[in-house]
């Protein structure tokens, strides 16, 4: 393992530069997250419209590794089905969950598939979590069922 | 039901090859108090600290990450050994610990409708044979709350005495607490009248396991308990590592007692918030490579069996409990059977203080307790001042069982009686 | 001043001779958060496991005689490093649990007239630089008893602010818990003026020496403090063991937090009377093996010299910080020079979050820790979500101290800023 | 080391024939002691005239070691002045804590040497004391100075 397949330039890129990085106005559900071990924090809002996530907005502090993972999930996540959502976060918290032993879908996670190298360091795999955790618990307390 | 082949378990616990007292064959009859330990559990704690140590769940390093590996795979094995949860297992010093954890779980200051909140209209059931430390923490908790601290009796043969259950765990009990194994008579608790009646009145329970666990198969399951502890040097494990499990629901609830480090989900100067169950109760720098020295201990014991180890203490004590009853003068606490009991036997010898038995039997190279075992309530029920107790294991043999018969013989030429 | 002989004192440490990450020489700058074990503190363990090990002061047997002299042994070691009797010394298992001792002994059930009486009309004085072990505790107690919380700020350079000293320590003052030197910014305390002040107005004073015992002389008779605390596994002794040391006086009025086994002068089913300082305070079987340990660390260090590491340390302080302030981009947490500072340095580096420049030091091989040190007030305060720390003991190196600057360069170059 | 020599045959003759263990109605002081670790107790009652002890009964219960020792106290802490007394517990003590170290003043101490033995076995060494710390104790409570 190198540095770079952990901190791959679309990650930095995204740390650079986050989606979706100004909390919106319009939001059915709000929630706040936090890492108590490194105290890396997320406000995360979402609408919800007929069972889609019509929009997703965040704000937070931490690591290049939460920032860009949670400015990948709010660009997959938004304008596709909240269950669509949940099935995403289970993917990626499995592929987190992998100690780099599980193969990433890269047709169904698409960018989030650059954090695969974030599998093999076990102290950071709550840092690339911490977006994700805020979208299942959001969307949860907006109505989606699992 | 068979022996183990002690001859191959004793070459892993090298003091047992140990001489004492003018080249006297040590012979260890004190596991009641705490048992030695094979050369795997000394070895995985050097390994732990010669090639992984590092604060776990604390660095972004990796000693840090090795080591918090180390420490969750240990909690594992202890989760499995009991065939519980990882997330149900909290480390903490001993056993004695863990029974005051839960004590201060209850509150008087909490929400009447919280499970943990107790007051002066509430009782706390304890058994006359519990160990200090599980009796101490509850008379505590009954002068911190208010509440009365009740108590089942015993039994001619220093049984747990149920015959009036039904009054003395009533719908004002919040909490049961009960051993599952005499460390003075060795009576094991038969404890489904207790837990039906209990679960009847919506009373919880905690176990004190620390003469069962390491002794025989526990499985949270069956047994239908809310907590239960032991101590990890009585199961050939390291000193200071005791282990409480709670179930999910419950621990969720309850408030911790000891507050730190690494136990928080948010911080001001003013206020704090906790973790989720294990980590709220863990707080600090966690007893690491004692935790790894248990996880040890329980494989091995694993791999040896409990079931065998079992009947093999089984088999010693009945062997022991025959032997003794041919001794003229030997009163022997509790049941004669080897049937629902374990292997710590207590006994006294007219004209001869437990003392001075221990001493002669020392002087032999037999090691015993003697004394009240930290349950002077039950003695005094029993109008003992102290008892003499050897307590078997693994390692022990029929050939010390009769080392120490003898012995017994030889404190009564000693003392002439 | 002058350097320790590392390569000799590195000898008893192999871990420090492991590689890490594809093949990188382990270069562990982590020591505020736990230290490194020499081989003499293994081998004192592993021998009295395999020779001497049985309950201690609960046997009759010479096994536990000796298990009781080894204990005691290293409870008169822990006593003599810091100049104090062997009965003021308490067996815990982290500085975390000494701390929260204390904070149990403190009671508004309590008589009025008793030294540990809190109530309403009481106040708390912390500090914001404590670690969570050193606040959450008071937090806790404040909660319990109604008195106030309130706390010493700090001062540009991260120091305890005295400024308004007389107004926050006043004479409803019960108890001052305070840093002997903080895990983040390395400032020493300068405590003769908060002890006098404290003395004044008749309050306690636990001291939180954590990180200062095991980084220099400390003789309790000089620091006219009441209680204090630290942990062995920073002072590279075992996990698992922590010291409290308090005044004979106040021990013998304080109440226990935990009760069980071997800590009572008497005890029936209905209540219990407590033994003496110290064991009113150790019930259960106590954690030998790891004081055991401890005791061997302190000797250890003691050989050692504890001027000479304090020394030592100083000296690769200083040439960490010198090396860091020639890096632009770097924000040093307090104090940037070495006199009355210890070896912690918590630095900021601009454009990198803590946690991606402990990352890209850990591919290096550098282990330092990263995050709010649990000591979130103090981060806070300083309106920080994370710092970077290094910190330093007897066996690291001016080399590691060049390696580690090294890596912060390297990280500048990694994110490129 | 015997155990003949723990257990000489004074103090076996002292376990089985107690002195002074019938408690007496005449007393200026009563104490009662006990030995949390093995649970053997002592009630000792002292009669202090003119600094004088003149009377000492007792009673309790414990091991050969400790009756013995309480009787044989009974006999040599009786009609001798209180200070005298205090000494004895003084020299009995150091001879106890001497690991056997310590020679015994035979002399001074007369038939309380025999209890030499027991200096070896740090786990009795408080049974041997616990009749001479309820003495110490019952001393200065009828006015000894120490
Ligand atoms: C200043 C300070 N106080 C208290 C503690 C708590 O020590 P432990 O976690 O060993 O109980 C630490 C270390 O974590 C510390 O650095
Ligand atoms: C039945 C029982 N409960 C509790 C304890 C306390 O265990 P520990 O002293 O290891 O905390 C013991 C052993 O001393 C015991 O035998």
């Amino acid at each position: 393992m190198s540095l770079e397949s952990l901190y791959q330039e679309i990650i930095l890129d995204h740390y650079k530069r986050p989606k979706n990085k100004v909390l919106q106005d319009k939001y059915s559900v709000e929630v706040h997250h936090n890492n108590p071990s490194c105290g890396d924090e997320i406000t995360l809002r979402v609408q919800v419209e007929n069972q889609i996530v019509t929009q997703l907005s965040w704000d937070g502090v931490g690591c290049s590794i939460s920032q860009a993972s949670s400015s990948v999930m709010s660009e997959l996540a938004q304008g596709i089905p909240v269950e669509k959502a949940l099935e995403l976060e289970v993917s990626f918290l499995e592929l987190m969950q992998g100690k780099g032993q599980v193969e990433a879908d890269e047709e169904e996670l698409e960018d989030a598939v650059a954090f695969s190298g974030v599998a093999r360091y076990p102290a950071r795999v709550k840092c690339a979590l911490l977006g994700w955790m805020a979208l299942k618990d959001a969307l949860l307390r907006a109505g989606g069922s699992k | 039901m068979a022996l183990l082949d002690t001859n191959l378990i004793r070459q892993d616990f090298p003091i047992l090859g140990r001489t004492v007292r003018n080249g006297k064959k040590l012979v260890y009859l004190d596991n009641a108090a705490t048992s030695q330990k094979p050369i795997v559990v000394l070895d995985a704690e050097r390994n732990f600290y010669l090639n992984h140590n590092a604060a776990a769940h604390r660095g972004a390093h990796l000693l840090a990450e090795e080591a918090t590996d180390a420490f969750e795979g240990a909690r594992a094995i202890v989760a499995d050994f009991i065939s519980a949860q990882s997330s149900e297992i909290i480390f903490t010093k001993s056993a004695t610990e863990s029974i005051n954890v839960v004590s201060y779980g209850f509150s008087n200051h909490l929400s009447k409708h919280d499970p943990f909140y107790i007051g002066a209209e509430h009782n706390i059931v304890v058994t006359q044979l519990e160990h200090h430390a599980n009796l101490l923490p509850w008379q505590q908790l009954a002068k911190r709350s208010g509440a009365k601290l009740s108590w089942l009796g015993i039994t001619a043969d220093a049984q747990i005495d149920i015959s009036n259950i039904d009054s003395v765990i009533n719908d004002k009990t919040k909490i049961v607490a009960i051993t599952h194994q005499s460390n003075v008579s060795g009576a094991i608790t038969q404890l489904e009248p207790i837990v039906k009646r209990a679960r009847e009145v919506g009373a919880m329970i905690l176990l004190d396991a620390c003469q069962s666990v390491p002794h025989m198969p526990v499985d949270v399951n069956k047994l239908n308990v809310d907590f239960l502890t032991y101590s990890g040097h009585k199961a050939v494990g390291p000193t200071g590592v005791g282990v409480l499990w709670g179930r999910s629901e419950l621990l969720e609830k309850m408030e911790p007692m000891i507050t730190g480090g690494s136990m928080i989900d948010s911080a001001t100067i003013e206020s704090a918030t906790w973790a989720k169950a294990p980590k709220k109760f863990e707080a600090g720098v966690p007893n690491m490579a004692q935790a790894v020295g248990l996880g040890a201990a329980l494989n091995y014991l694993t791999k040896i069996g409990m079931e065998k180890i079992h009947q093999h203490e089984e088999l010693l004590t009945e062997r022991a409990l025959k032997g003794l009853q041919d001794i003229s003068g030997v009163e022997i606490i509790g049941s004669k059977s080897s049937l629902n009991r374990g292997s710590a036997i207590s006994f006294t010898l007219e004209g001869v203080h437990p003392h001075d038995v221990g001493q002669v039997l020392d002087d032999y190279g037999i090691a015993v307790r003697t004394g009240h075992h930290c349950a002077w309530p039950l003695m005094q029920e029993l109008k003992l001042n102290a008892t003499t107790r050897a307590s078997f294991y693994l390692y022990n043999t029929p050939e010390e069982v009769d080392i120490f018969l003898d012995g017994v013989r030889e404190v009564k030429k000693f003392f002439k009686v």
